[in-house]
């Protein structure tokens, strides 16, 4: 038999939002790129999703289960790491790596860390960028978008056997927009269809505009913090664009930067993480700018076509630095007596 | 960028094959003495002082064994230049500088022992680097040394607020740390090229 | 000592002499210079011995069936053997098959690669007028990767028997060398090149390219004195 | 309170607690740079650990014998100057046995000079314990730096190239995991013996625990 | 042959002069910049336990040697020490150990869930701390201890424990009277006193006899009974508790808890808490029933 | 309006607008609470040395009659609420938790209850440090929830000068309405007391802040003011916590109280409109501070509304009156929803400063928000978002669940929190901020000292 007086401690009125419904809110606004991508890409877009999310999952409850803690798994942000990470790879990647990546993006990326809200690293980012350093091959091979037969097989090399060298998908490889322009010289690929997204990539980054449709309704629901793409988009326009007024001979232009690879994927799903970014509005827009800063440069100047995700990565290695010099302005500390 | 202009050396030393993450040089003190802000960031200027000057000393050493003909001396003589180098400034510094040698000083001792300043020696003579370029190698790599503790400081300080599995707490967490953090440089490899 | 003087601090423990420190370093040093200075006189000719050994397997390595090798210099006076002068420029090994016939000769090349500078050795046979072979002989690529310049038969194989002829007058090379993407070969001068490791193979291309059209040229005529004329 | 210890007998613990129970790269976590640096094959692995075991038996040997001769204002540099000289020797050793491993141990060779493990050895152990004593610790140390720098070489050897020691183990058609052989490897291999050594004791301390609640029976 | 002598010989003359430049460097820096430190700080640092517990009253291991060495404090100051290696340095100091009598932490509380009542239920963060900046956390007898063991999470050395009732139970031999305890209780029920004190009041409610026995049935009622048995002055009443004269403690025996009717006062055995023969015996191992919050008005 | 306020900037940034329900009591005029038969007088009501006692058990008292002075000038006076009998002096709980020394007092029954203890004084006469020893006689506390002497607050250091007395008419807790019905029901006295606030406080003008949701209050005040009265109703958004005396002062008059500071230092005095209805009210009749208007409201009240409450009347019949079942589990706070405190023990009496009454059944809960674990911190950023200091709660909160409540303090600004609990109502992961900074804080109180 309970007091029947409560005793607790004020505020006694709490907003009606959990941390569970920011989690099914990104989920909800991952499907449509989801669905995209199995439209584009076919059933190997969805047998990698199917893979890397069941992955995520269990590994967090297995490390659940290891350490004592009680199941996380209903939290829904295993999935989104999950399907983020989908996302990222490129849609022919074999499934035996894809586990791989996905078991470190959760073991490595979070579950060490203490998980939710502990992970200083993106997790699905660094499952990524795992797989993309243990098996640089397949994770630099793109296939074409809407090959025909996609929605009646997979890909050759999606079902390697585990441990295995895939199989050769060069019937069907070709060279992302960013690649063709850092490695042969040029621009092939018109603004428009990067915008819309019929171009080959990782199974989840094409198409912009979804991109952006999906992230506008997460700011909308407050799931996600606005600074975060802004500062990501509006840095990397500006490098981009600065470089491409010194010589538009040598440099793509700004559009071009922002709607090609995973830049939009990045600035509204990930580096919008919240754990791994900063939490003071100040912090967000030093973090976003040096995303967008790094990623442009990376992609214009490093050995890579692509630099978002390591640029997320280093941005989230700075987070403690810029939290340390961007607090919010304290009630107090300068304006005094206005008479 | 031309592999010998100055500030792609800077670059290459700071940056793209920084010292701590991509040649595992100075690993030690990152895993020592990364744990405070507050004494990371010393610790890292510290090191990248004595980079300098075992780098000149270096040059130094490099003209005078040169001359006798006498270069696979060179090995002792940093290490002892360097020692006795690193002794004196400590003696130095704790003579006239009280404040700066609680600050600083006490991680002097440690740095002889820290192969990132040894690195530095070898690798300037290897690439025959001039006075310059030596110079322009060295505080680079300091200013790497200097990144990447303070980086890693700065996420180990964040890590120890989170609810970290008793297993994954020390040593293993500064590893995994170091590991994700050189993974994240790899993006910068190729810079410049 | 009584208890009272114990927490008086004790005097500073008397510094050793001076003389003492520089003499116990000093000598400490001297040893330590003989002991090495022994050693490294000991290990010195086999030390070349394997030097020696090892540029002369990776020299037999690109110019097939070389089993004898000479190196020379070019100088003012035409190509010299390296025994023979104290000129420095870039040393060229020559191979010679067993009968004493020129195989071809080996040059050095180096560029930027995708991690860190490459060095390579490649072998030009001008019988043929083409590239016969070439090693890695320093690398930081990534191993698994970019280090399949090393061993991706296809990306060496078209390096084998690769056009390196000169245009008529001997200045440049007729046909530019260059990697292309996998199967993509058209011209004579060009390396089926290596997926995912496309800067890579793109930079032994690139390499190839300015060390042969550079040193080629310059060797135009000088081929009969590298002919064995004991 | 050395005096104390100098009466202690060389036992079997002397060199036990240098390979297992004080590891230098476990547990102390020292000499770090080449456990990460040259451990993408076990037989570099190996050819580092055996010429830092040399040097440092060599080295804490000889600083044992002249322990009472340095004065303790150059002790530092002394004993540098003396490892040094032998990471030279052991330097133009290895380039006379072979170049191969030569070439990929690179400059790590003569970072054993920087090597903290050894200059530790040297001040807290060598430079207040007999000789017979040094050498036994300096061998146990030595010891547990080559094992540790082999479970390094195993693991990324076997996963990064599929093989152990040059020897093929996976069959053909297996795909390597380049990171293995590159540095976030060296960092992760580490990091996961780490977590597997911790996870067996804590594992070791629970059934402890437990054992010990079951006899006691509670309060 | 002959240049491989000359070789040898200049090395041994380079590295001689370098061995030689050096030394010579440090010996005279050696002399200038000397700085006197003393160095029995650090041998002392090295036999203390470097826990920086604080314990001893000072900041931590060192700053304690050099008050050592300064005289202004007892070896035996520092309680986490053995004794063996505190003779060590008292024998390096040439001074007495000291008799610091072992303090040790003790609770004044005896009111589990199954004797002490429940007002109203606490909801909020497992902490005494907390619980008790809400309203006093909702334990029937404002006073006691409210259970959420702030006082286990914050010893260093793992010496509380709380028991199946939500007390805090010290084991004497861990605790080593650094006094975290004694800080961190918001009911200021841990005080730390010397092994010697074995009469002990295990109660601090002050509220009259008949509400105090609504709250807890081991609550010391002020009867006086134990003031009665016990030789003059040991014991006397004050705010409605036994209070005892700890300077009369040569007079305390375990005469003074035989007729507490609650078992509020105790005699410690092995520092294991002896009750009464006249105290209530308690079997109830489930938690009291909360008390009513709504009597009549 | 809303909006258009927000663009002339009357507000201050951060903060939170949760919803008001105030409907419940806010157009329930104020009514009379009966006595009753026991009341029950901590000797600390205020914030300050606690009174000394002048009357013994057994002793007869008259309503108004002084039963304890003020034990210094840190210090306020109290009052017998009714006329009756001193049944003793004993330790009782009160709402904090420990107990204290209290006055109890058995009402007679059958008396008229009317005040019999007043001494009228002439105010215009008086000196400025008269007007405040009269203002600390009839034992005036602010009624706004801190229970600060209003005659220490009045006495500003020398040579610091006030140019603007703040009347708090915000009220911007949800529920709480007692103000609301003060301005409108009681506007005169209100104004009185501004004006005699101003005198005593020799500042030139007066700022009454009210929030936009309180139209009819507005209209009320505004009509009374005198024309050319150096007196203005400053309109504010709705916003929580626009009543906290730094955000009413950033809001109404652009400055900022510094950090650690007190408003006079930017030359404002800051008070209650409640405590100026009881100055305009008292001290002309020369009465003393013996009830206070109280919202008492919640789902777990039959009858909410706003009534006029005796000083020392026990929770427990309160909450009869207002036909609370006590059915429920239920929380009883002293206060409003957002800073109010839960009492442990329905013994605990009305004191000069509790603003409202809250019951909260369990079932009702549901409705105001979970009641969940809290989870970690997933660093969503809306806590430093809405932190109206500036502050980083969700660091502040990480520190405190390791327990390093000096790093708080030391870079964390911890003092500057003042436990408004926006942090905790926006967190999504449920932490209790506010608990943890409370307990970081007076740990490092008890530290220091
Ligand atoms: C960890 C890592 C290592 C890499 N190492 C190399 C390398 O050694 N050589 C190289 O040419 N490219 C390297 N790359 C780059 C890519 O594999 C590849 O060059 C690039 O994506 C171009 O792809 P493509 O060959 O399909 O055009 C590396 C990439 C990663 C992520
Ligand atoms: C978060 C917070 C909210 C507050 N809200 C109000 C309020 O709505 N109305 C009010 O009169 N005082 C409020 N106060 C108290 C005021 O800051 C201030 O103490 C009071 O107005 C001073 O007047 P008094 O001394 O007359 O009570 C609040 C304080 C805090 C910290
Ligand atoms: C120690 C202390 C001294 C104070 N002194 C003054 C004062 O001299 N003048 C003044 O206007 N208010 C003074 N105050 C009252 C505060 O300004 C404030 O009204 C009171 O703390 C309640 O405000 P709050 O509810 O916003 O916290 C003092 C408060 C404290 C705690
Ligand atoms: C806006 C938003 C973006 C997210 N992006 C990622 C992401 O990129 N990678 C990921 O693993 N989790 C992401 N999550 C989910 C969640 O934050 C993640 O599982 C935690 O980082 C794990 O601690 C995101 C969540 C939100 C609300
Ligand atoms: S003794 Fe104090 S700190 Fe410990 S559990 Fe009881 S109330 Fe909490
Ligand atoms: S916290 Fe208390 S019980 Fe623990 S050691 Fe310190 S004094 Fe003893
Ligand atoms: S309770 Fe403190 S930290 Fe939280 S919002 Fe209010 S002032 Fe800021
Ligand atoms: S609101 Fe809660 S979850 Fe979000 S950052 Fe603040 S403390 Fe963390
Ligand atoms: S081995 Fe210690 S710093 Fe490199």
């Amino acid at each position: 038999m309970a007091p029947r007086i409560e005793l607790k401690t004020s505020p006694h009125i709490k907003q009606a939002d959990s941390v569970e419904r920011i989690m099914r809110t990104v989920v909800l606004a991952l499907l449509p790129v989801c669905a995209f991508s199995v439209y584009q890409f076919g059933l190997s877009a969805l047998a990698l999703m199917a893979t890397t999310t069941l992955t995520c999952v269990l590994t967090e409850q297995l490390f659940n289960r290891l350490s004592g803690r009680p199941s996380t798994i209903g939290d829904f942000s295993a999935v989104i790491t999950g399907l983020l990470l989908a996302l990222t790879l490129p849609p022919a990647f074999p499934l035996w790596m894809a586990a791989v990546s996905a078991f470190v993006a959760i073991a490595l990326g979070k579950a060490l860390f203490g998980g939710l809200g502990y992970n200083p690293f993106n997790p699905a980012l660094l499952g990524r960028a795992f797989a993309a350093a243990a098996f640089p091959e397949a994770a630099s091979t793109w296939t074409q978008a809407g090959l025909p037969e996609r929605f009646s097989e997979l890909l050759p090399s999606t079902l390697a056997m585990p441990f295995m060298r895939p199989e050769s998908v060069d019937a069907y490889t070709t060279a992302t927009p960013l690649a063709e322009w850092k490695f042969e010289g040029g621009i092939a690929t018109d603004t428009w269809a990067l915008f819309t997204g019929m171009t080959p990539g990782s199974a989840g980054e094409t198409s912009a505009l979804l991109i952006l449709v999906c992230g506008l309704f997460l700011i909308a629901r407050n799931a996600m913090n606005w600074r975060v793409p802004v500062a990501v988009l509006g840095s990397a326009a500006l490098t981009a664009g600065g470089f491409y007024l010194l010589d538009p001979g040598h440099f793509p232009s700004p559009l071009f930067v922002l709607f090609s690879g995973g830049l939009m994927l990045g600035a509204f799903f990930m580096a919008s993480d919240m754990s791994s970014s900063p939490v003071t509005p100040a912090g967000i827009w030093i973090y976003g700018a040096l995303i967008g800063f790094l990623a442009v440069i990376i992609r214009f100047f490093g050995g890579l076509p692509e630099g978002i995700m390591y640029a997320i990565l280093l941005g989230n290695a700075a987070v403690p630095l810029i939290e340390r010099i961007a607090q919010p302005r304290l009630y107090g500390l300068r304006r005094g007596r206005s008479g | 960028m031309d592999a010998d202009s100055l500030s792609y050396i800077f670059l290459n030393a700071a940056i793209i094959n920084n010292f701590v993450l991509a040649l595992f040089l100075g690993i030690c003190p990152i895993l020592g003495v990364s744990g405070k802000l507050g004494t990371a960031f010393p610790m890292g200027v510290a090191s990248a002082f004595v980079m300098l000057i075992a780098s000149l000393a270096a040059y130094g050493i490099n003209i005078v064994l040169g001359y006798f003909e006498l270069e696979f001396l060179s090995l002792i003589a940093y290490i002892a230049v360097i020692a006795s180098a690193v002794q004196l400034v400590e003696m130095v510094v704790k003579k006239f500088s009280p404040p700066l040698y609680r600050a600083l000083g006490i991680f002097l001792p440690l740095i002889t022992t820290n192969c990132a300043i040894l690195g530095v020696a070898l690798f300037q003579t290897s690439y025959e680097y001039d006075f310059l370029q030596s110079l322009t190698y060295s505080l680079g790599a300091g200013a790497g040394f200097i990144l990447a503790i303070v980086l890693m400081a700065g996420l180990r300080e964040q890590v120890d607020l989170a609810d970290v599995p008793s297993v994954a707490r020390g040593a293993a967490m500064s590893l995994m740390l170091a590991g994700v953090l050189s993974l994240a440089f790899m993006g910068f490899a190729g810079l410049g090229g | 000592m009584s208890a009272a003087d114990s927490t008086q601090a004790p005097q500073a423990p008397s510094p050793t002499s001076s003389l003492r420190l520089v003499f116990t370093l000093g000598l400490i040093a001297l040893c330590s210079g003989l002991l090495v200075v022994s050693v490294v006189e000991w290990t010195r000719p086999i030390i070349a011995d394997n030097h020696e050994r090892a540029l002369q397997q990776a020299v037999f390595d690109v110019i097939p069936g070389a089993v004898e090798r000479r190196d020379f210099v070019l100088t003012e006076q035409g190509l010299v053997p390296k025994e023979e002068t104290d000129a420095r420029g870039e040393v060229i090994h020559a191979g010679y098959t067993e009968d004493g016939a020129l195989a071809g000769i080996a040059l050095e090349a180096s560029g930027r690669g995708y991690a860190d500078v490459i060095r390579i050795l490649y072998g030009y046979d001008p019988a043929c007028e083409c590239i016969v072979g070439m090693s890695v002989l320093e690398s930081q690529e990534t191993p698994g990767l970019g280090d399949r310049i090393e061993t991706d038969p296809d990306f060496l194989g078209s390096i084998e028997g690769l056009d390196a002829s000169l245009t008529e007058d001997g200045t440049e090379l007729k046909h530019g060398i260059r990697t292309v993407d996998p199967g993509e070969r058209e011209e004579p001068g060009d390396i089926d090149g290596i997926t995912g490791a496309t800067v890579s193979a793109e930079a032994i291309g690139d390499m190839l390219h300015r060390s042969a059209n550079k040193q080629l040229p310059q060797l135009q005529g000088h081929w009969s004195e590298l002919e064995r004329n004991e | 309170m050395a005096a104390k210890r100098e009466q202690e007998p060389i036992t079997m613990d002397t060199f036990l607690s240098g390979l297992w129970r004080e590891n230098p790269v476990f547990v102390m976590l020292l000499g770090m740079c080449p456990v990460l640096a040259v451990t993408n094959t076990t037989e570099n692995a190996l050819a580092m650990g055996l010429a830092t075991t040399f040097v440092l038996v060599c080295s804490t040997g000889l600083v044992s014998i002249l322990r009472d001769f340095i004065p303790k204002e150059v002790r530092i540099a002394s004993y540098i100057v003396i490892i040094a000289t032998f990471v030279t020797v052991v330097d133009y050793a290895i380039q006379a046995i072979s170049l191969e491993i030569y070439n990929a141990l690179g400059a790590f060779i003569q970072l054993i000079v920087a090597n903290c493990m050894i200059l530790g050895r040297a001040e807290a152990f060598a430079s207040r314990q007999p000789l017979g004593k040094t050498l036994v610790d300096a061998l146990g140390v030595g010891a547990g730096f080559t094992l540790a720098l082999l479970c390094l070489g195993t693991v990324r050897e076997l996963l990064g190239a599929g093989e152990i020691l040059g020897v093929q183990v996976f069959p053909d058609g297996f795909e390597p995991w380049v990171i293995m052989l590159l540095p976030p490897g060296g960092f992760f291999v580490l990091a996961g013996w780490l977590l597997l050594f911790a996870w067996l004791k804590e594992r070791q301390n629970q059934r402890a625990a437990a054992a010990k609640e079951a006899t006691a029976d509670g309060r | 042959m002959d240049s491989a002598l000359t070789q040898i010989a200049l090395a041994g003359a380079v590295m001689a002069s370098l061995g030689i430049l050096l030394a010579t460097i440090l010996a005279v820096a050696n002399r200038r910049l000397y700085v006197y430190e003393d160095p029995r700080i650090d041998q002392i640092e090295d036999l203390l336990p470097r826990a920086n517990c604080g314990a001893c009253g000072v900041a931590g291991c060192r700053p304690f040697a050099e008050e050592l060495i300064a005289g202004r404090i007892d070896p035996a100051r520092c309680t986490v020490n053995s004794a063996e290696l505190n003779q060590q340095i008292a024998d390096l100091l040439g001074v007495s150990v000291g008799d610091q009598e072992r303090l040790i932490a003790r609770l004044a509380c005896a009111g589990g869930t199954h004797v002490a009542a429940t007002r109203a239920r606490y909801e909020g963060l497992k902490s005494c701390r907390a619980a008790a900046l809400v309203a006093g956390g909702g334990k029937g007898c404002v006073w006691g201890c409210l259970g959420l063991g702030d006082c286990e999470v914050e010893c260093g050395f793992d010496a509380i424990e709380l028991n199946r009732y939500g007390l805090p139970i010290v084991d004497a031999e861990r605790c080593t009277g650094c006094g975290d305890c004694v800080e961190i209780c918001p009911k200021d029920l841990f005080s730390l006193q010397p092994e010697s004190h074995r009469l002990w009041v295990n109660c601090r409610n002050k509220d009259p006899q008949d509400e105090a026995k609504a709250h807890c049935e081991v609550v010391c009622t002020a009867c006086g009974r134990c003031a009665a048995d016990a030789p003059e002055g040991l014991i006397r009443m004050e705010e409605n508790l036994a209070v005892i004269d700890y300077s009369k403690n040569d007079l305390a025996s375990p005469v003074a808890i035989e007729r507490c009717p609650t078992g509020a006062i105790v005699w410690l055995e092995d520092g294991q808490p002896r009750r009464g023969a006249g105290a209530r015996k308690i079997t109830r191992k489930e938690p009291l029933p909360r008390m009513e919050p709504l009597p009549r008005v | 309006m809303g909006m258009l306020s927000f663009l002339s900037g009357r507000s201050f940034p951060r903060g939170i607008t949760p919803p008001g329900r105030k409907a419940q009591t806010r157009t329930e005029p104020i009514r009379r609470l009966s006595f009753a038969p026991r009341m029950v007088l901590p000797l600390t009501q205020h914030f300050g040395k606690p009174a000394r006692p002048l009357v013994q058990r057994g002793q007869e008292v008259v309503r108004g009659e002084p039963i304890a002075e003020a034990d210094g000038w840190h210090s306020v006076p109290l009052h017998a609420p009714v006329t009756g009998s001193v049944e003793g002096i004993e330790l009782m709980p009160t709402a904090r938790g420990p107990k204290t020394e209290a006055i109890l007092l058995r009402t007679h029954p059958g008396d008229s209850q009317t005040v019999r203890w007043a001494q009228p004084q002439d105010l215009g006469a008086l000196s400025r440090r008269q007007l405040l020893e009269t203002i600390q006689a009839a034992g005036i506390v602010g009624q706004g929830g801190a229970s600060f002497p209003s005659h220490l607050k009045f006495d500003v250091p020398e040579g610091r000068a006030v140019d603007t007395l703040v009347v708090n008419g915000c009220e911007c807790e949800p529920y709480l309405s007692a103000d609301h019905r003060t301005m409108i029901e009681r506007t005169e006295d209100v104004l009185a007391g501004v004006r005699l606030g101003m005198q005593a406080l020799g500042a030139p003008q007066a700022v009454i802040g009210v929030e936009d949701d309180k139209p009819d209050a507005i209209a009320a005040l505004e009509g009374a003011i005198e024309p050319g009265e150096p007196i203005r109703v400053g309109i504010l958004r709705a916003k929580y916590p626009q009543g906290s005396e730094k955000m009413l002062v950033r809001s109404l008059l652009g400055r900022e109280v510094p950090s650690g500071g007190l408003p006079y230092e930017v030359g404002v005095v800051v008070n209650n409109v409640g405590t100026m209805a009881q100055l305009g009210y008292l001290l002309p009749r020369g009465e003393a501070l013996i009830e206070r208007i109280i919202t008492v409201a919640g789902p777990g009240v039959e009858r909410p509304g706003n009534y006029r409450v005796p000083v020392g009347t026990p929770l427990r019949y309160l909450l009869e009156e207002v036909g609370f079942e006590g059915d429920d589990p239920s929380r009883i706070i002293l206060g409003g929803p957002m800073m109010g405190n839960t009492v442990a023990f329905l013994d605990v009496p009305v004191t000069k400063g509790v603003s409202g009454v809250l019951v909260m059944p369990e079932a009702a809960q549901a409705g105001e928000g979970r009641e969940a674990q809290p989870k970690p911190c997933i660093r969503c950023g809306r806590c430093v978002e809405v932190c109206p200091v500036g502050l980083n709660p969700a660091e502040l909160g990480r520190l405190a669940a390791k327990r390093q409540y000096e790093v708080m303090e030391e870079r964390f600004h911890l003092n500057d929190c003042f436990e408004c609990g926006c942090c905790s109502y926006v967190c999504p992961s449920d932490i209790p901020l506010v608990q943890y900074f409370r307990i970081a804080k007076a740990l490092n109180r008890e530290r220091a000292s």
